[in-house]
């Protein structure tokens, strides 16, 4: 089970939170076009191994959290807000 | 050789009673940047508005933080709505208030098991140590929305309406080994009063 | 790690050992000699500089192509490459289910054909699988859910699929464990698919695998596929962790790994990797004659052959690579199953696992061409991948030997997705931790 | 003294609380502090089970959870209960076990045939037959598998109350796996610098491994006291930690003792889930089987358990036991039972050892270099026969067989946690390495054998996780000398003795060395392709007590070393856990927590039935009586004159801020920045694939106050939709969004007359049509309480909704009916709402099925042309504007009589297998008389006029219907604008 720092928050489980996602998609501008907005709903890097991804804090603060995860040790390296810039690991891409 | 629960209770000494509180509840938020505002005129107004994840007493008011830059106000009951009009009014364009008082149920939790039997559902630690007098957090319960907040007079235990039957009722099978008794209403000033637990 | 060594052009069927047709005769006469005359039930292929086709993952896609390619279009100048033993992803760790009952026409056609396939199966295969035809029965417990069903079970008679209503007192007969006024979501009553039912799951990947190699199929295990060669837009073969394999067409049939695979061939795919997963009771007589599911919570279960309560409930809802179990899910499913069959309560679980599904943006599979030429994906199968195995592979064979889709797997295409053909059952949208 | 084989007094028996029970139908008796398994034992029962497959008699193997044989069931108050461990069963006064999977007794059982002829039924033998005829296997052979497979039966008692069962949240610095001396004195130097810990054993007293030898009861005692003085420290014996879940999270099962169990109202488990920082696992060492030729007959035990029996419970499992070993370690029982003035014969595997002088010493008769060839017996051990070095083969007459092939360290835990394990020659076992984040291993779990090694070993754990959390170390002296360990020689690996007969490597499951050999031979070389073809493993013990022996056996085939073949994977849960104490309290009738509206109670006496929608109890109608007439009734009411119902299931979000309108038309697929101040406007949410999410009316309450509606189906979703927008995609805008769906109770007031019922409530506001047209919103006052009107209309009709704080619920409806009396107001339930906006056209979550755009409803002209919203590009692609789409219609039935259903498919007279959509929704119409609905049909508003067949083959069903327009009332919407 994760227990996931919420910065706000303190640690919980993973129970209070709902998952929303590849948090490394950025929406693209309003008239970026079919493509660019294909690629942003429907394909995923879909990594196994460090992984930015979206959590609502849904039973605590209800606050966006962004998290970099490992997908195959669910080890968490950062948790931030959505306007933090987090990076997994040095030299530990996948 | 013994877990602490173990050491069973006797029966008559009631291990939690639980009191609703009737309260105005409004919850104040600032916009980007502008909590400080929030904090200077609730200051004006005798309340101090206290950090994330702590509660702060005044004579018959309470503020408490579970969300960044929001706070819970609990106010004595006035006229429905006044208390909300106020805030917002006060806010100006530095936040909104919005009143809640319909939409959360205030509850006191007070006994000297209370944390045990909310272990039964709570997943946070409430061990004074870690949670001590004066803390706040949302989590949930039996899933459903809390908010916990450790006053001098017990726990404070806010839940949305609609489910409040459903905790109450979850509750009362769960506290059973341990005693639970109702007890009457207490009012926000007597949230503060110091009832040891 | 050394490479295995890899053979030269040695023909493919010069180190094969032919099994041997199985019965019960045979089985009789080598219990008089010691069972000592079986051999392996498909052989430990050494791959090949070059095959025609080489399929990536030995699981139960993977495995059902190969042999439909050497069977049903004469192919069989083909590997199938395993980073380890064969069947033990989603195939081997499944809960087994088969069934046809879904809400598109274009998926009912499909996995009906899947499910007339498995009913041969055995026959097909030489290899008993104990295909189930037990039924499958979905409670509803809302007005809204019994309209849904009524209207999935419509459109599959349409299409000459048997579908049955059963009222409360139905259920009742057909599974006295179930708590009709379980309190919180009481049962209204049910949909009754009788030819449903479970298949006997490592049975199949060991089935598929010995007649595959039977038909001339080399199946490789311990060859990981670590790189994906190509020539411009062309697919040219395989890196593996036994050498470079060469292959006029290669498909990638790895279940939970798809876009890892396609990542190495610089694709990007509609998919996210999701945990599912399963539980096993302790064995006991029997309880549970059909499979059952909870309509008001995810819960499903069956009683294997050995006696112990299969189940599972949903996805873990974030993307994960691990097969491994979690808390919250095993308090979540067996609430569901305290709630639906209280007569359970006493029973003990005894084992939790999980499997790695590549979850599809519409919840639907992909059988698909791609981009690159000579390179064909069987993938997202969700959590629905088990009992579409025998129309998987023959539809992926299909479209590797005909280089057109399958008439009947048309729709899963890849192009669907920016195309707003998207096959999406529940409706969920493309968040695949929803589907 | 109860039974003969009870020869002394034991540590947890007391002799002057005898217990009556029984098995099987016999009378027998025990004591209290017994197990089910010492009480058939010190009764001179051996015979107690029959196994899986061959049905061959089975007895007690292990005294304690990892027992493969002795499985019965046990018939209670809650019925019949399976595969209960006699091994563990706490014997109490009354007790009723039977043995289990023979018929029709336990003697002479009709399966035990399977055993003669075993030769045809090898491992996975079902694969190769019963393929023919197609028919047979579901209707032959299977259901004959299925009756002979399973080991107990269940038979619940289905009773109204539920079992009561609980799950606890504990937090942790450290939690100790194991109270063996590594346990106990990691436990307490932990204590003693101050952080909180928890101690768990599943055994029901702490002390593991020192609870056999006598000489260390002064320093478990005192350790026992000293942890419970220590405040931060928690012992939990009973207590089986299942499974480890990572990020320090793990599930214990707790058996609670009688007394605590009947001051929880009878719960008999508690689920914990422990969140610890570090963990130390000192789960000791398992003990293994050998496999040889009869191992598995009644009498053949592990020795650990004969030495347990002995200690625990005073219980002689024989009077003349021949060991089989090969480790020093497992001389301990030999001296505890020959000690206790038992006649014991020693085969050592090893020429040699220590512990061998040391028996022979105490006159015990030794046999090095010898194994066991075979024990032999019909119902149970009567001889064992013995090939020694240099010696003719020989008979020992033995009444049991005591065997330890050794000592796996007990790593399942550490595994689940990916921890690697490494093979250790000197004590032929797998170890082994966890992360130091995560915690550490210590004692015989480590492979450090040895009660004083072990002590170390926790302590030198505990002084590294200390310093890890950065506290001090203190002394930590237990005031007590640990008695020094003996030197050892080490054990020298035996697996297997090949003979004739059946050698077991899985007792429960029935699998033999000769199985595991044919699944190499059949190719299944792999060991988890090995446990899947033979089912090795997979039996309720999970292979504690032949695991390895089978690897070992595959090994040898393959030719390779053992390590190289390896273990199958553990998983949780460590040992099985009734579904009752994973589930925990959140059954049943708690299941799902109820949404109470805040009506409820007004409704409930009004004599509405409830519907379960989503987690709400809604109204469905108010009536008991079934069919549509009550329902025709209430929405006629409001056709006719007025009705109200009760809509405080809508979800609502208080939007405010300088950006709020901007935030809205991004969320919204029309315009809100548009709207005035004082109206409301139906809107669209689409989701970002172009797909209609959720629509509903939000209200402009002031220029930055906006208020949200959202359907009762989606509110949850919805709000976090905007959440997740809000932060995500455009954090910089200032808005606050406030969840305020529980504060406002909402009722609809509908129908020509209720203008006149709302006016006589609301104070303040001109309700005329000038004043407050169709779509207008105020604030105002409703029967004296501070609320707002919105002049929205669901049902078709002139209609206010009236929204107030849901404290005031009750008085305000009140006030309503009252004012109603006159124009004979009545509420309307969900059915009679869903048929008020079949009629009008009004879509529900049943056309917002999540696959509808737009388009498909008829809503494309409201996409807004300019400006960004969420779906907007996608919402272009030509997949979702295709003119063949499932699009909205209206149908209606020809014949009146004939009923539509949700859920019919449409057809045309040429191709009825062909379906071209589906009705969504239906009612009898209050309007026509007649059937009416909504559908999705392809290409449906070209249809217009066309008549289809609605087909519902399963209820045997075909209907003439009518597309007509979704719009079957007031397509002019005069009604809602009068
Ligand atoms: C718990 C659970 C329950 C389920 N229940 C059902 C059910 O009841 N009914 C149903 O229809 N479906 C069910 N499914 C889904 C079903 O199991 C899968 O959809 C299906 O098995 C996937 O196809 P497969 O058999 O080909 O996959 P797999 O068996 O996973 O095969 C993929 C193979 O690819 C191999 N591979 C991966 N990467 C590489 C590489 N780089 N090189 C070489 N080989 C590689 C893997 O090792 C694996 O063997 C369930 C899934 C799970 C996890
Ligand atoms: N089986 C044996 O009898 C055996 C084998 C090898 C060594 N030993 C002896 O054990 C001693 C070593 O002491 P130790 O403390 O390392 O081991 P130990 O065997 O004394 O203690 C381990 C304890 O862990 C408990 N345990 C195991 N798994 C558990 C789980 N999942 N949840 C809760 N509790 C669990 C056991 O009940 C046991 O009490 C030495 O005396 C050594 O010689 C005994
Ligand atoms: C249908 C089915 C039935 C199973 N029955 C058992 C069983 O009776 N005993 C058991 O130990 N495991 C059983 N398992 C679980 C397997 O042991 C194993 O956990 C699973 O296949 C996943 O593999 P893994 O745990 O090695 O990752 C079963 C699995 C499936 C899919
Ligand atoms: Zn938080």
């Amino acid at each position: 089970m994760l227990r996931i720092p919420c910065p706000w928050c303190g640690e919980r489980d993973e129970t209070e939170f709902r998952y929303r996602g590849d948090a490394s998609k950025v929406r693209p501008a309003a008239d970026a076009g079919l493509a660019a907005f294909t690629a942003y709903v429907y394909e995923r890097d879909n990594r196994c191994g460090w992984h930015l991804e979206w959590w609502l804090h849904v039973g605590g603060c209800r606050k966006l959290l962004k998290v970099v995860r490992h997908t195959l040790s669910h080890e968490l390296h950062a948790v931030g807000g959505p306007e933090d810039q987090l990076s997994p690991p040095p030299g530990l891409t996948r | 050789m013994s877990a602490p629960e173990s050491q069973s209770m006797p029966r008559e000494i009631p291990g939690i009673r639980l009191a609703s509180c009737a309260a105005d509840i409004v919850e104040i938020a600032a916009f980007h940047g502008r909590a400080p505002e929030l904090e200077n005129l609730a200051g004006a107004r005798g309340l101090e508005l206290p950090v994330l994840g702590r509660v702060a007493v005044a004579s018959d008011q309470l503020a408490l933080c579970v969300r960044p830059a929001r706070w819970l106000l609990l106010a004595p009951p006035a006229h429905p709505g006044a208390t909300a009009a106020h805030w917002q009014a006060a806010c100006g364009r530095a936040g909104g208030a919005v009143d809640l008082s319909s939409g959360l149920a205030a509850w006191r939790l007070a006994g000297p098991q209370v944390r045990d039997a909310l272990a039964r559902a709570c997943r946070l630690d409430l061990d004074p140590q870690v949670f001590p007098a004066g803390s706040a957090a949302a989590t949930v319960m039996a899933q459903v929305a809390v908010i916990l907040a450790v006053l001098p007079s017990g726990l404070l235990l806010l839940t949305p309406t609609s489910t409040a039957r459903h905790l109450r009722e979850w509750l009362s099978s769960t506290a059973k080994p341990f005693g639970l008794v109702s007890e009457a209403d207490v009012t926000v000033g007597g949230l503060s009063g110091d009832q040891a637990t | 790690m050394n490479p295995l060594p890899k053979s030269h052009a040695t023909p493919a069927r010069a180190q094969r050992v032919s099994s041997g047709r199985y019965s019960l005769g045979r089985v009789f006469l080598e219990g008089l000699t010691g069972q000592r005359g079986w051999s392996r039930a498909w052989a430990k292929a050494t791959p090949r500089e070059r095959y025609r086709v080489v399929v990536v993952g030995g699981g139960g896609h993977g495995l059902a192509s190969a042999f439909y390619l050497a069977t049903e279009y004469g192919i069989s100048d083909v590997a199938v490459l395993e980073k380890g033993p064969i069947g033990l992803g989603n195939v081997g760790r499944n809960t087994t289910i088969i069934r046809s009952n879904y809400f598109h026409p274009e998926n009912i056609r499909f996995y009906e054909y899947s499910l007339k396939l498995w009913e041969k199966l055995e026959r097909t295969l030489n290899f008993n699988a104990m295909v189930s035809q037990r039924g499958t029965l979905n409670l509803f417990h809302t007005e809204a859910q019994r309209d849904l069903f009524t209207r999935r079970a419509n459109m599959m008679r349409l299409l000459g699929v048997d579908a049955e209503p059963l009222s409360r007192e139905a259920v009742k007969a057909l599974v006295p464990l179930v708590d009709l006024d379980n309190g919180r979501y009481p049962v209204l009553g049910g949909f009754l698919q009788r030819r449903g039912g479970t298949v006997r799951h490592d049975a199949v990947a060991w089935g598929y695998a010995r007649a595959a190699s039977e038909a001339g199929v080399d199946i490789v295990e311990d060859c990981e596929v670590t790189g994906i060669a190509r020539d411009g837009s062309r697919v040219t073969g395989v890196e593996t962790t036994r050498g470079h394999i060469a292959a006029d067409t290669v498909c990638l049939a790895v279940a939970g790994h798809s876009s890892r695979l396609a990542a190495m061939a610089g694709l990007t795919l509609p998919l996210e990797s999701h945990v599912l997963q399963a539980f096993v009771s302790e064995g006991i007589k029997p309880v549970l004659d059909v499979v059952l599911t909870y309509g008001a919570g995810h819960f499903y279960v069956s009683q294997s052959d050995k006696g112990g309560l299969v189940f599972g409930g949903a996805i873990d809802g974030y993307n994960s690579y691990g097969q491994r179990g979690t808390l919250p899910m095993a308090e979540e499913v067996a609430a569901a199953a305290v709630t639906l069959l209280p007569g359970l309560a006493r029973l003990k679980v005894l084992r939790q696992w999980g499997g790695v599904m590549d979850m599809s943006m519409d919840g639907s599979p992909i059988i698909s061409a791609t981009p690159l030429e000579g390179l064909i994906v069987n993938g997202g199968w969700c959590y629905g991948g088990f009992k579409a195995i025998p129309a998987g592979g023959l539809a992926t064979a299909h479209l590797i030997a005909r280089h057109a889709p399958h008439p009947l797997a048309a729709h899963l295409d890849l192009e669907r997705f920016a195309a707003g053909r998207t096959v999406d059952e529940r409706g969920a949208g493309p968040f695949p931790y929803a589907h | 003294m109860r039974g003969p084989g009870r020869i002394a007094r034991g540590l947890l028996t007391d002799p002057d609380r005898p217990v009556g029970f029984r098995f099987d139908g016999r009378s027998m008796q025990g004591l209290t502090g017994d197990t089910l398994a010492s009480a058939l034992l010190a009764n001179g029962r051996r015979l107690v089970a029959r196994s899986f497959k061959y049905h061959r008699p089975r007895g007690i193997v292990t005294a304690g959870p990892e027992e493969p044989c002795a499985l019965v069931d046990v018939i209670g108050a809650n019925g019949r209960e399976p595969n209960r461990l006699a091994t563990t069963l706490p014997l109490h006064e009354g007790l009723v076990a039977e043995s289990q999977n023979r018929w029709p007794s336990l003697r002479f059982d009709v399966l035990a045939l399977n055993d003669l002829i075993a030769r045809f039924l090898p491992a996975g033998f079902y694969y190769k037959t019963f393929m023919a005829p197609g028919w047979a296997w579901e209707r032959l052979y299977e259901p004959l598998i299925r009756r002979a497979a399973g080991l107990g039966r269940l038979e619940p008692i289905v009773g109204d109350h539920a079992a009561p069962a609980e799950t606890v949240h504990d937090h942790a610095d450290v939690l100790v796996v194991g109270a063996g001396t590594a346990g106990l004195a990691a436990a307490h130097r932990l204590g003693t610098s101050g952080l909180k810990v928890m101690l768990t054993d599943q055994d029901v007293v702490l002390g593991g491994g020192s609870l056999l030898d006598a000489r260390w009861s002064a320093w478990r005692v005192s350790m026992c006291t000293r942890l419970a003085g220590l405040a931060t420290v928690r012992c939990l014996p009973r207590t089986t930690v299942l499974g480890a879940y990572g990020h320090g999270v793990f599930g214990a099962l707790e058996t609670l003792s009688p007394a605590e169990a009947a001051r929880f109202d009878g719960l008999r488990e508690r689920l914990r889930i422990i969140r610890a920082r570090r963990v130390v696992f000192a789960t000791g060492a398992l003990e293994r089987l050998i496999a040889f030729p009869g191992n598995d007959l009644p009498g053949v035990m592990l020795a650990g358990a004969a030495h347990q029996y002995l200690r625990r419970y005073g219980v002689a499992v024989g009077r003349r036991p021949v060991f089989f070993l090969n480790s020093d370690e497992a001389y301990e029982a030999v001296f505890a039972l020959s000690g206790a003035g038992i006649d014991c014969a020693v085969i050592d595997v090893r020429e040699s050892s220590l512990a061998a002088g040391r028996a022979r010493a105490l006159g015990v008769e030794v046999h090095g270099g010898a194994v066991v060839e075979g024990a032999c017996g019909r119902d149970g051990v009567r001889t064992v026969r013995v090939v020694e070095k240099g010696h003719a083969r020989r008979e020992l007459a033995a009444d049991c067989l005591l065997m330890s092939g050794g000592y796996s360290p007990a790593t399942t835990l550490a595994s689940q946690l990916g921890a690697r394990l490494t093979w250790q020659e000197p004590i032929a076992a797998f170890t082994a390495d966890l992360a130091p984040a995560i915690g550490q291993i210590a004692g015989a779990a480590r492979g450090v054998f040895g009660l004083t090694a072990a002590a170390r070993d926790g302590e030198s754990a505990a002084r590294t996780l200390a310093a890890q959390l950065a506290r001090p170390v203190g002394a930590a002296d237990p005031g007590v000398d640990l008695p020094p360990d003996a030197d050892a020689t080490p054990i020298a690996a035996l697996w297997e003795v090949r003979g004739p007969a059946k050698a077991f490597v899985d007792l429960q499951n029935d699998v033999t060395a000769a199985d595991v050999r044919l699944s190499f031979r059949e190719g299944y070389e792999h060991v988890e392709h090995m446990k899947r073809f033979t089912t090795h493993g997979m039996a309720s013990d999970q292979g504690r007590l032949g695991g390895l022996v089978g690897s070992a056996v595959l090994a040898q085939a393959r030719g390779v070393p053992l390590w190289q073949v390896g273990q199958t994977r553990p998983r949780p849960f460590a040992q099985p856990v009734p579904f009752a104490a994973l589930a925990g309290g959140e059954v049943r009738e708690h299941y799902r927590p109820k949404r109470r509206l805040p009506l409820h109670d007004w409704h409930e006496a009004a004599g509405a039935t409830f519907v379960p929608t989503g987690l709400w109890l809604r109204p469905l109608v108010y009536s008991r009586r079934q069919g549509w007439e009550a329902v025709l009734n209430e929405a006629r009411a409001v056709r006719r004159s007025v009705g109200i119902t009760d809509v405080s299931t809508l979800g609502k979000i208080d939007v405010q801020g300088p950006d709020a309108a901007r935030f809205l038309d991004f969320i919204y697929a029309n315009s809100f920045s548009t709207l005035a101040v004082g109206r409301a406007r139906y809107g669209i949410m689409l989701r970002e694939d172009g797909m209609l999410l959720d629509d509903g009316t939000t209200a402009r309450l002031a220029p930055e106050h906006f208020l949200v509606t959202t359907t009762t189906a989606n509110a949850t979703a919805t709000l976090e939709h905007l959440e997740f927008h809000l932060q995500a995609v455009w954090p910089r805008l200032d808005v606050l969004l406030t969840d305020v769906g529980d504060q406002w109770a909402q009722f609809a007031v509908a129908g020509p007359r209720s203008r006149e019922v709302v006016a006589a409530v609301v104070a303040g506001l001109d309700l005329s049509n000038e004043a407050f047209p169709f779509m207008a919103a105020s604030v105002a006052t409703i029967a004296g309480v501070a609320g707002r009107v919105f002049r929205i209309s669901f049902s078709g009709e002139l209609a206010y909704e009236l929204a107030v704080p849901a404290g005031h619920a009750l008085a305000v409806w009140s006030a309503v009916l009252e004012a109603g009396k006159p124009f004979g107001i009545a509420p309307y339930g969900l059915d009679a709402l869903n048929t008020l906006r079949i009629e009008k056209g009004h879509v529900t979550a049943a056309e917002l099925n999540g696959n509808t755009s737009a388009d498909d409803l008829g809503l494309q002209r409201m996409l807004k042309k300019h400006g960004d919203f969420i779906g907007r590009t996608l919402s272009q692609r030509p997949g979702l504007t295709a003119p063949d789409r499932l699009q909205l219609v209206g149908v209606r039935s020809l014949e009146r009589r004939h009923r539509l259903r949700n859920g019919l498919q449409l057809v045309t007279p040429q191709a009825r297998a062909t379906s071209l959509g589906y009705v969504t929704s239906s009612t009898p119409s209050v309007e026509s008389d007649g059937w009416v609905g909504l559908a999705l049909v392809a290409g449906g508003r070209r249809r217009l006029g066309e008549r289809l067949i609605g087909t519902s083959p399963v209820h045997d069903e075909t209907v003439e219907i009518e597309i007509v327009s979704p719009h079957m009332l007031d397509p002019e919407n005069l009604r809602v604008r009068a």
